[in-house]
């Protein structure tokens, strides 16, 4: 950090972080219940970087507005994404992505 | 009279329909409700169907006779009465196109149902009728007990009916409808006993065969329709003009550069005249259709038929229809002496041939065939050289004779069937002998018939076969051109020499015949062996086998006359036989029949093609010893072997050149040859198309692509591995492709204008927050140096002049590219098409396209343009189009 | 003279007609004694309705705009309200199928009594996608409107004797049967591209449900290989339309997908023999063609009874059709050219070489597959030989194979169903035991092998006469003609066989012992076409009458189009032909009220164009 | 350092520490910590940058719902949820896909980074900025729209979650037999045997 007082690069930095680990996480690992918490994260870090610049151009709260539907959103996600992960559970009997190659077939 | 000549105008005469629709009625009737009718209403129904039609021809024939002899004496023009039913179809002319391109639409042939009589087919139908009721009559006994006895009829009739058709047809087409007919009906009651292998066989034979003179026949037509432009017998008449057109044949040329100068011969254009091919073709359909060579294999086996079919399709009428054809088209025949010379010489082979296979085979109904082949081969080798009086005479004759001889032969095995039911053995002549004594009426008629047909002097053969023999010696058919074919000097003499030697024969093998089935003792009580149970098939004797089983040999039943429905015909036949010769008896000069049918030919026949070496007729009677002579020997050659010798001289002969003998009995194998080469071929041929079917085209079209297709399917499977991961993964890389892309400023530009006045225009593509710096005078030097937002310069350029200008583009990071273009004003060429020059409908006059020749690569432009065609459009109005 | 006596007078030919029909029947059953005696009387009202004389002339203009719509959206409707009736009621479907494709015949019946003058009749046009000028534009000519008719006889036949032996998923039968019809229907009378090539997709869909459902044992391979033939010729076919209605946008400067538009276009040479051959292609492999028709002996043989019937009696007309309207009627020059060898490879590869195969196959169904190779060889024939004669014949002929082949299919059924078998070596002697069946094989035989009096006999003898004046054949019209008349021998050497395998010869194998003759259902779908093919053999002019003003109209068009082709020759531009006027071109697309400015540089991009 | 940057100091690496340990964990209890843990850093974030009324909801949802989500969900599968890693792909090609993100994204990230002129600082902004009113307001004014869509969409999502998590649980009534607690799980034939699992009791 060049200086001490914290600038809007600061912030994006960051967020661009945690969506990088978010990304690599949802693409390396092959568990489910990670694949859609990395997804959170990822959701997580554009939220961050809304308020952010919002932050700068603080004339209205469009990005606030848009982090709320952002996050209204992400509920939504996860609810239906472990629907899903249940019941692929139940048809695989397992969490882990190897089995879900039935695009293939 | 004048009352029915008011009823029956010659251009209307309805009674034409009445002769032909009776049969065709009984032929519904007893075909469709026959079964439940029961025997004797179908026996009324056909008898009363073809009783009616067969008055009905009487009496258009009576009014024949008025119209042609109602004029003065002499001057007897021919009468022909006419029955127009309905317009059948329209067929184009030729040069049809032209016209058509010219404006008005040409007018088409119109080929009407419509029937017309005159001496020659009002004679026809009388014997047709007239016979065919004598036939019907027999049959309805001769089948009685027969399970399919309504088919039978119905069939019978359904014959009549399309032998009418062919007889009475005015126009080609419609004689070929009965053409066809007859020949489908053959085809069913050949195979009338169709649970018999063989017999089916026959009949597909007998229709193939047909079909392949049939094809002669469309073939002919076609030609017809082409050079005279008619199908009609009119028409044709006087449009044969166009048939002595020549027509190549064979191109010469097109195969001089392919062959060696060796083959020089085949490399000769060779052209014909029309008529001669319409000659063969037409040939070719009669000797399908007469049992000719090279297409007379059908008929000896078309006797597994009823005996009465073939007394009536394959002796009496159909087969003759060849004959009859060749008297209707005799005005194009004679046009070409070529197709006359093959056509008698066909003939007279055809009469030697067959006359040599008859003499050796055993079964009475074959040797009748034979007989029947040979003597058509009479008729054609009359009419072949140009005596078509004579050979429709024998036409007539032949009729008589042989219909009584079937049926005779048809008596003889009726009775055989009293002591064997094996339709072979019951035919077999060395299973007969001495029959004279208990068929009576059969043996008086059948001998007549035997002297009529061996050529007994004023029995009606010995008129009809000799009239041709003198023909054949005097007269030939010339031509008008000298260039065309001539007969050579020697036909008439070879002619005249086969015709006797087949009479020789003739003769010979009749009274073969006649002895070995009526003299003698009867053989028939020695195959007791053959016996079967009254329950068969064709069983006419049920009553009689009560008190046959078990016996000794001389016991059994007893062959016995016929009734009176069998007899009564051959009775009358056989009275036809004896006195019907004095219809045409030249050497007596009483010849009403020629009278009859002058007008005929006269009209059609250009004379001046007929040549006879004879005019006056001074070898009329020293012509006919060889033909005296003839009868006697074949009569006492047969005489001696079989009653004399009781058979011995044949069998040893036999014993002494067996392998002749044996060549002879088996038809000289022809019906073999066929089946090698023709049949043969063709299956071959079959086999060959099914395997391309199934391994060329199919595996090509179908297999080879499937697999194409397969083996990419397989590769690009390879990347498809199914987790969503992955496909995740190559999206992001993608991303930042695409990312990288927008990131990074893209200099594309689309250069434009008019090769006339050298104005052309650089148009550089739009982009985010893209502004643009220009060197449009190619110095070097940009014109402005900081970036402006103009997205296009222009320029003027002298005529083959070159520009090179340059682009730099900066994107909203700041990043800068630049590119480069070269314009280049092509020289004016005067090739390019000017205004006025061009076609109505809209084209207008255009500029050469130029398309940019930028350094960097020109499909990438598409990507930042949103209007990928853009790069293609002309600045003078961007977008008018879209 | 009182109306009753009058009455009796003019209709004592009907009520004879019925009674002989009714009494023909030898079992007790009424319906059967109904029906056939019903289609005499058609028979009788066919040909009296249709007699020269007793034409009752009807001026053009009231004709009823909505027939075509009703003909062709009555099945399709139909179809429709099949999905909402139960499946549990299947006699109900039945019905209601069997009804609804009786009513469309009797609907269709009435173009019969339109004098069918050059041009379009009962012309229904409305605006659909203007923006890309694709109207709802079809209409009846005498080309058409004898295939209509054939379609609307034979579907409701071949329904009736799928009803026969199909007894699972009566529904989905019904609703293929319906679509199918009515998408055949709406291809015969389509004149805009668009709408023409959708019913032609249209068809595919129901009939691979048809083949794919209810066929044989490789019916899925079949079904795939049809569809992807037709599919890969129907592409062709799209290319060349897009580029046609792109080439006279250039021109005109509005888009329009209207064959009377179209059709005015003259190509340069080599756009012209692209399109061309990819209509030709599309239509080619349709019709089918040497070497195109390998797929049509593994969806015959696969297909159902009922399928069988359709596909060859109508599916296959679509080709030959599309091939005279479009192929003929917009690409004169090409279409002229390449008559001459497209000839000889309807001759040999399909009339000799089609009949060859049949000789050699052993599955009958499989022989009359190969049969149709031949007699379509014979439509192509008349159709190439470019005069009026051949092309009547041809369109005759057309009618005459869906008659005598769909009947010879629909006589295959009847084995088969008894059997499950179509060897031909399984049987022998049939003829014994089920003495009518064998009668009126026979009489299709004869039919199909072109006996005079038979209806096949008018359209090959048309062609074959027409073969040899033809001037668009050229030097060798003489020799195809001749090639054609050997034909006729072959179709007798192939038909004969199999019906002498079948039929005659002893009754050796015990199964064949106890088949029962045809039931009424059978003979019922048969009648009809027994009395079409004597009536037709012997008054064919009843039907060439209604078409020969449109086709003289159609062959003097050809001829004129192939001659401005030529004029045309070697010009890298495109131009259009005059406007013909008149009934012709009645209904001719206008350009739209505001049309796009014109481009000056159109023909610069013409000449980008290959 | 002022109380300001030390809070951003903090929660920044609170971020980070979590994202990497959520990513990172091999048992997905501890991911669900790490997550725990990132959202509220980032709520710490939110504070930081005057989003008081979004700090509040992402406390709500994520740490009270979502969190609280996952864990139920990871509890209701026990011991599957972190069953070691069957027979797949290679780790290798896994580890391929990350590192080209990550390198891609930083890369990216950088490349355009260095492009951006001078950095803004975060001035001040009117009293009220990221206040529940002000937000409210804006939401129920111009988003009103969007947030109906929203609304309706939660619906859609918790009925679609129902109909999903429910499975075929009807159809194995209407069989009327249980052979063993498999069949509530009737799934294509693939389907492999699972030790009778808690959700077998559960179903049951």
């Amino acid at each position: 950090m060049s200086s001490l007082s914290d600038t809007l690069e600061h912030y994006v930095l960051l967020s661009a972080l945690i969506f990088t680990i978010g990304g690599v996480g949802f693409l390396v690992r092959r568990n489910v219940l990670v694949q859609l918490m990395s997804i959170e994260l990822m959701l997580n870090s554009v939220n961050l970087l809304l308020v952010a610049f919002n932050r700068v151009h603080g004339e209205n709260m469009a990005g606030h507005m848009f982090a709320f539907f952002i996050i209204a959103v992400a509920a939504a996600e996860v609810a239906v994404g472990l629907a899903i992960v249940l019941s692929y559970y139940r048809l695989k009997a397992t969490v882990y992505t190897d089995e879900a190659d039935l695009l293939r077939h | 009279m004048d009352a029915l000549e008011k009823i029956f105008p010659a251009n209307d005469f309805a009674l034409l329909a009445v002769i032909i629709g009776m049969p065709l009625l009984g032929a519904f009737v007893n075909g469709v409700f026959g079964k439940r009718l029961g025997k004797e209403a179908v026996r009324l129904m056909a008898l009363g169907a073809l009783g009616i039609s067969f008055l009905c021809s009487l009496l258009a024939f009576a009014l024949l006779h008025a119209a042609q002899s109602g004029g003065a004496e002499g001057s007897a023009e021919a009468a022909r009465f006419v029955w127009h039913g309905w317009e059948w179809l329209g067929l184009s002319r030729a040069g049809e196109a032209t016209l058509l391109n010219g404006g008005g639409a040409p007018s088409m042939l119109q080929l009407e149902v419509a029937f017309s009589i005159d001496a020659l087919s009002g004679t026809m139908a009388l014997i047709v009728t007239g016979i065919g009721f004598l036939i019907h009559l027999y049959s309805s006994s001769y089948m009685e007990h027969d399970a399919g006895f309504h088919r039978f009829f119905a069939y019978l009739n359904l014959f009549i009916f399309s032998m009418l058709v062919l007889i009475l047809g005015h126009s080609l087409p419609i004689l070929f409808v009965g053409w066809e007919g007859v020949g489908l009906c053959s085809y069913l009651l050949i195979g009338f006993w169709f649970d018999s292998e063989a017999n089916a066989r026959a009949g597909k034979k007998a229709f193939i065969v047909n079909r392949i003179g049939d094809f002669g026949l469309l073939v002919a037509m076609a030609l017809l329709l082409r050079y005279t432009g008619a199908l009609d017998w009119d028409g044709m008449a006087s449009g044969s003009r166009g048939l002595l057109t020549e027509m190549r044949i064979w191109d010469g040329q097109f195969f001089a550069q392919y062959l060696p100068d060796s083959l020089s011969f085949l490399t000769q254009p060779r052209s014909v005249s029309v008529a001669t091919l319409v000659g063969l073709a037409l040939f070719l359909g009669c000797a399908g259709k007469s049992a000719q060579i090279p297409l007379y294999v059908w008929l000896p086996d078309a006797m597994a038929g009823p005996t009465p079919v073939s007394a009536l399709i394959h002796a009496a009428t159909m087969v003759t229809a060849g004959v009859y054809l060749v008297c209707r088209m005799a005005g194009i025949f004679t046009l070409s002496p070529a197709a006359m010379f093959v056509m008698a010489f066909a003939g007279a082979l055809t009469a030697f041939f067959a006359a040599t296979i008859a003499l050796v085979q055993r079964d009475i109904k074959k040797v009748l065939a034979y007989s029947t082949v040979s003597q058509l081969g009479f008729m054609f080798l009359g009419v072949g050289v140009g005596a078509f009086t004579a050979g429709f005479f024998h036409v007539l004759t032949h009729a008589f004779f042989k219909a009584c001889l079937f049926l005779g032969a048809g008596s003889v095995i009726h009775a055989m069937h009293a002591r064997i039911h094996d339709t072979d053995a019951s035919q077999d002549l060395n299973n007969m002998g001495g029959l004279k004594k208990y068929l009576k009426v059969t043996h008086l008629t059948f001998l007549v018939s035997v002297l009529a047909i061996a050529g007994l002097p004023l029995t009606s053969g010995f008129f009809s076969k000799d009239e041709i023999l003198y023909s054949a010696f005097t007269r030939s058919v010339v031509s008008s051109s000298s260039s065309a074919f001539a007969w050579p000097a020697w036909t008439g003499g070879v002619l005249f020499s086969i015709g006797v030697t087949s009479a020789v024969m003739t003769a010979f093998y009749m009274f073969r015949l006649y002895f070995l089935a009526f003299h003698g003792e009867f053989k028939g009580w020695k195959i007791v062996a053959g016996w079967k149970e009254p329950e068969h098939a064709h069983d006419h004797h049920g009553h009689d086998h009560g008190h046959a089983h078990g016996h000794g040999v001389l016991e059994g039943p007893v062959p016995h006359e016929s009734p009176w429905p069998m007899t009564l015909p051959l009775v009358v036949l056989a009275t036809l036989a004896a006195f019907g010769g004095f219809l045409n008896a030249h050497p007596l000069h009483i010849i009403p029949l020629e009278h009859w049918l002058e007008p005929v030919f006269e009209a059609s026949v250009d004379a001046s093609r007929l040549h006879t070496s004879d005019p006056d007729g001074a070898l009329m009677l020293p012509l006919l010893v060889p033909g005296v002579l003839a009868f006697v020997i074949g009569l006492s050659i047969a005489y001696v072997v079989y009653i004399a010798r009781g058979g011995a001289p044949e069998k040893a002969l036999a014993a002494r050149y067996p392998a002749a003998y044996q060549l002879l009995f088996d038809k000289w194998r022809i019906d073999e040859l066929y089946d090698e080469l023709v049949v043969g071929s063709l299956e071959a041929l079959a086999e060959a198309s099914v395997w391309v079917d199934r391994w060329v085209v199919d595996g090509i079209l179908a297999r080879l692509t499937a697999m194409f297709v397969t083996a990419w399917g397989h590769l690009l499977r390879m990347f498809q591995t199914g987790h969503a991961q992955t496909y995740a993964a190559v999206m992001v890389v993608g991303l930042f492709g695409i990312g990288w892309f927008v990131a990074v400023p893209q200099p594309e530009a689309a250069v434009s204008g008019d090769a006339a006045t050298g104005q052309y225009a650089v148009q550089a593509a739009p982009g985010l927050g893209y502004s643009y710096r220009w060197d449009s005078d190619g110095d070097g030097t940009f014109d402005s140096e900081k970036f402006g937002t103009t997205g296009q310069v222009t320029l003027t350029l002298e005529e083959g002049a070159t520009r090179e200008v340059h682009l730099q583009v900066k994107n909203a990071f700041g990043r800068v590219r630049s590119g480069s273009f070269e314009v280049t004003r092509p020289l004016h060429d005067a090739s390019a098409p000017s205004a006025d020059a061009l076609p109505p409908g809209g084209a207008r006059p255009r500029p050469p396209m130029l398309l940019p020749r930028a350094r960097t690569a020109p499909g990438t432009g598409a990507v930042a343009d949103p209007s990928g065609a853009r790069a293609l459009q002309p600045v003078q109005q961007p977008g008018g189009a879209q | 003279m009182n109306p009753l006596a009058t009455a009796i007078v003019e209709l004592w030919p009907y009520v004879l007609a019925f009674v002989i029909g009714a009494a023909i029947p030898q079992r007790q059953q009424r319906l059967e004694r109904f029906a056939i005696g019903l289609s005499a009387v058609l028979g009788v009202a066919f040909v009296r309705g249709l007699w020269p004389s007793a034409e009752v002339p009807v001026e053009p203009g009231n004709e009823w705009p909505h027939l075509l719509n009703v003909i062709v959206f009555l099945p399709i409707v139909g179809s429709i309200g099949v999905l909402f009736l139960p499946r549990q009621a299947p006699r109900l479907l039945k019905r209601f199928s069997m009804v609804v494709l009786a009513a469309d015949f009797l609907v269709s019946l009435w173009l019969l009594g339109t004098p069918m003058t050059d041009g379009w009749h009962h012309q229904y046009i409305a605006e659909w996608l203007p923006s890309f000028g694709i109207r709802y534009h079809v209409a009846v000519d005498g080309v058409s409107l004898w295939l209509i008719l054939l379609s609307t006889l034979s579907s409701p036949l071949a329904l009736y004797v799928s009803f026969g032996s199909i007894q699972k998923r009566t529904k989905e039968l019904c609703f293929c049967f319906l679509l199918l019809h009515g998408a055949m229907l709406g291809a015969f009378v389509s004149l805009d591209l668009f709408l023409f090539y959708l019913f032609w997709e249209l068809m595919l869909v129901p009939m691979i449900l048809i083949i794919g459902l209810w066929g044989g044992v490789e019916k899925i391979k079949a079904a795939y290989k049809f569809f992807l033939y037709t599919m890969a010729g129907s592409m062709l076919m799209l290319a060349a339309i897009l580029y046609l209605v792109w080439s006279f946008k250039q021109l005109e400067g509005y888009y329009s997908f209207d064959y009377l538009a179209l059709r005015r276009l003259v190509l340069p040479e080599t756009a012209a023999w692209l399109c061309f051959g990819g209509f030709a292609v599309a239509f080619l492999i349709k019709v089918p063609m040497w070497p195109f028709h390998t797929w049509l002996p593994d969806a015959h043989v696969q297909a159902p009874t009922g399928g069988s019937i359709i596909l060859a009696a109508v599916l296959l007309k679509l080709g030959t059709y599309g091939y005279l309207r479009f192929c003929m009627g917009m690409f004169e020059g090409p279409a002229w050219l390449a008559g001459a060898t497209l000839a000889w490879v309807a001759l040999l590869g399909g009339v000799v070489y089609g009949a060859l195969c049949a000789w050699r196959q052993a599955d009958i169904k499989r022989l009359v597959a190969y049969s149709s190779v031949a007699h379509l060889g014979f439509v192509m024939l008349g159709l190439f030989s470019a005069t009026r004669s051949g092309v009547e014949g041809a369109i005759l002929q057309m009618v005459n194979h869906g008659i005598s082949t769909g009947a010879l299919f629909m006589l295959v059924g009847v084995i088969y169903d008894r059997r499950h078998t179509r060897l031909a070596s399984e049987y022998g002697g049939l003829a014994k035991v089920m003495p009518v069946y064998a009668a009126l094989f026979v009489v299709f035989t004869m039919a199909s092998i072109g006996v005079p009096g038979t209806n096949g006999f008018v359209g090959e003898y048309m062609v074959i006469m027409s073969t040899i004046v033809s001037q668009s054949l050229g030097r060798w019209a003489t020799s195809q003609a001749a090639v054609a008349a050997a034909g006729v021998i072959l179709a007798a050497v192939y038909m004969l066989s199999v019906v002498q395998k079948v039929f005659f010869g002893p009754l050796d194998n015990p199964k064949n012992k106890s088949l029962s003759d045809l039931t009424p259902r059978e003979s019922i779908a048969l009648a009809p076409l027994v009395v079409l093919v004597f009536v037709i053999g012997f008054f064919p002019k009843l039907v060439l009458d209604r078409m020969h003003d449109s086709v003289t109209g159609v062959v003097e068009r050809y001829v004129g189009g192939r001659v401005a082709y030529q004029e045309h020759r070697g010009r890298t531009d495109t131009v259009l032909k005059p406007l013909l006027g008149g009934a012709v071109e009645a209904g001719y697309p206008q350009a739209p009220a505001a049309p796009a400015p014109e481009e000056p540089s159109v023909a610069a991009r013409m000449e980008e164009q290959p | 350092m002022s109380a300001g940057n030390l809070l951003f100091a903090v929660c920044a690496i609170a971020c980070l520490v979590g994202a990497l340990v959520t990513v990172a964990a091999q048992n997905p209890i501890r991911g669900a910590m790490g997550l725990l843990t990132t959202i509220f850093g980032i709520a710490g974030l939110f504070l930081k940058l005057r989003a008081e009324f979004l700090t509040a909801i992402q406390l709500i949802v994520y740490a009270g719902a979502v969190v609280v989500l996952f864990v139920f969900v990871l509890m209701l599968l026990g011991p599957d949820a972190r069953a070691p890693a069957r027979s797949g792909r290679s780790g290798a090609s896994r580890a391929l896909g990350g590192v080209l993100f990550a390198g891609a994204s930083l890369l990216a990230l950088f490349s355009l980074g260095g492009q951006l002129e001078q950095s803004h600082g975060l001035g001040n902004v009117a009293p009220g900025h990221g206040s529940v009113e002000s937000v409210g307001q804006l939401i129920f004014s111009e988003g009103l729209f969007a947030f109906e869509l929203v609304t309706a969409l939660l619906i859609v999502a918790v009925i679609g979650a129902i109909a999903v998590a429910r499975g075929r649980q009807g159809a194995v009534r209407k069989k009327q037999t249980l052979r063993s607690p498999r069949d509530l799980f009737s799934g294509p034939p693939r389907t492999r045997p699972v030790a009778g699992g808690p959700l077998g009791e559960g179903a049951e």
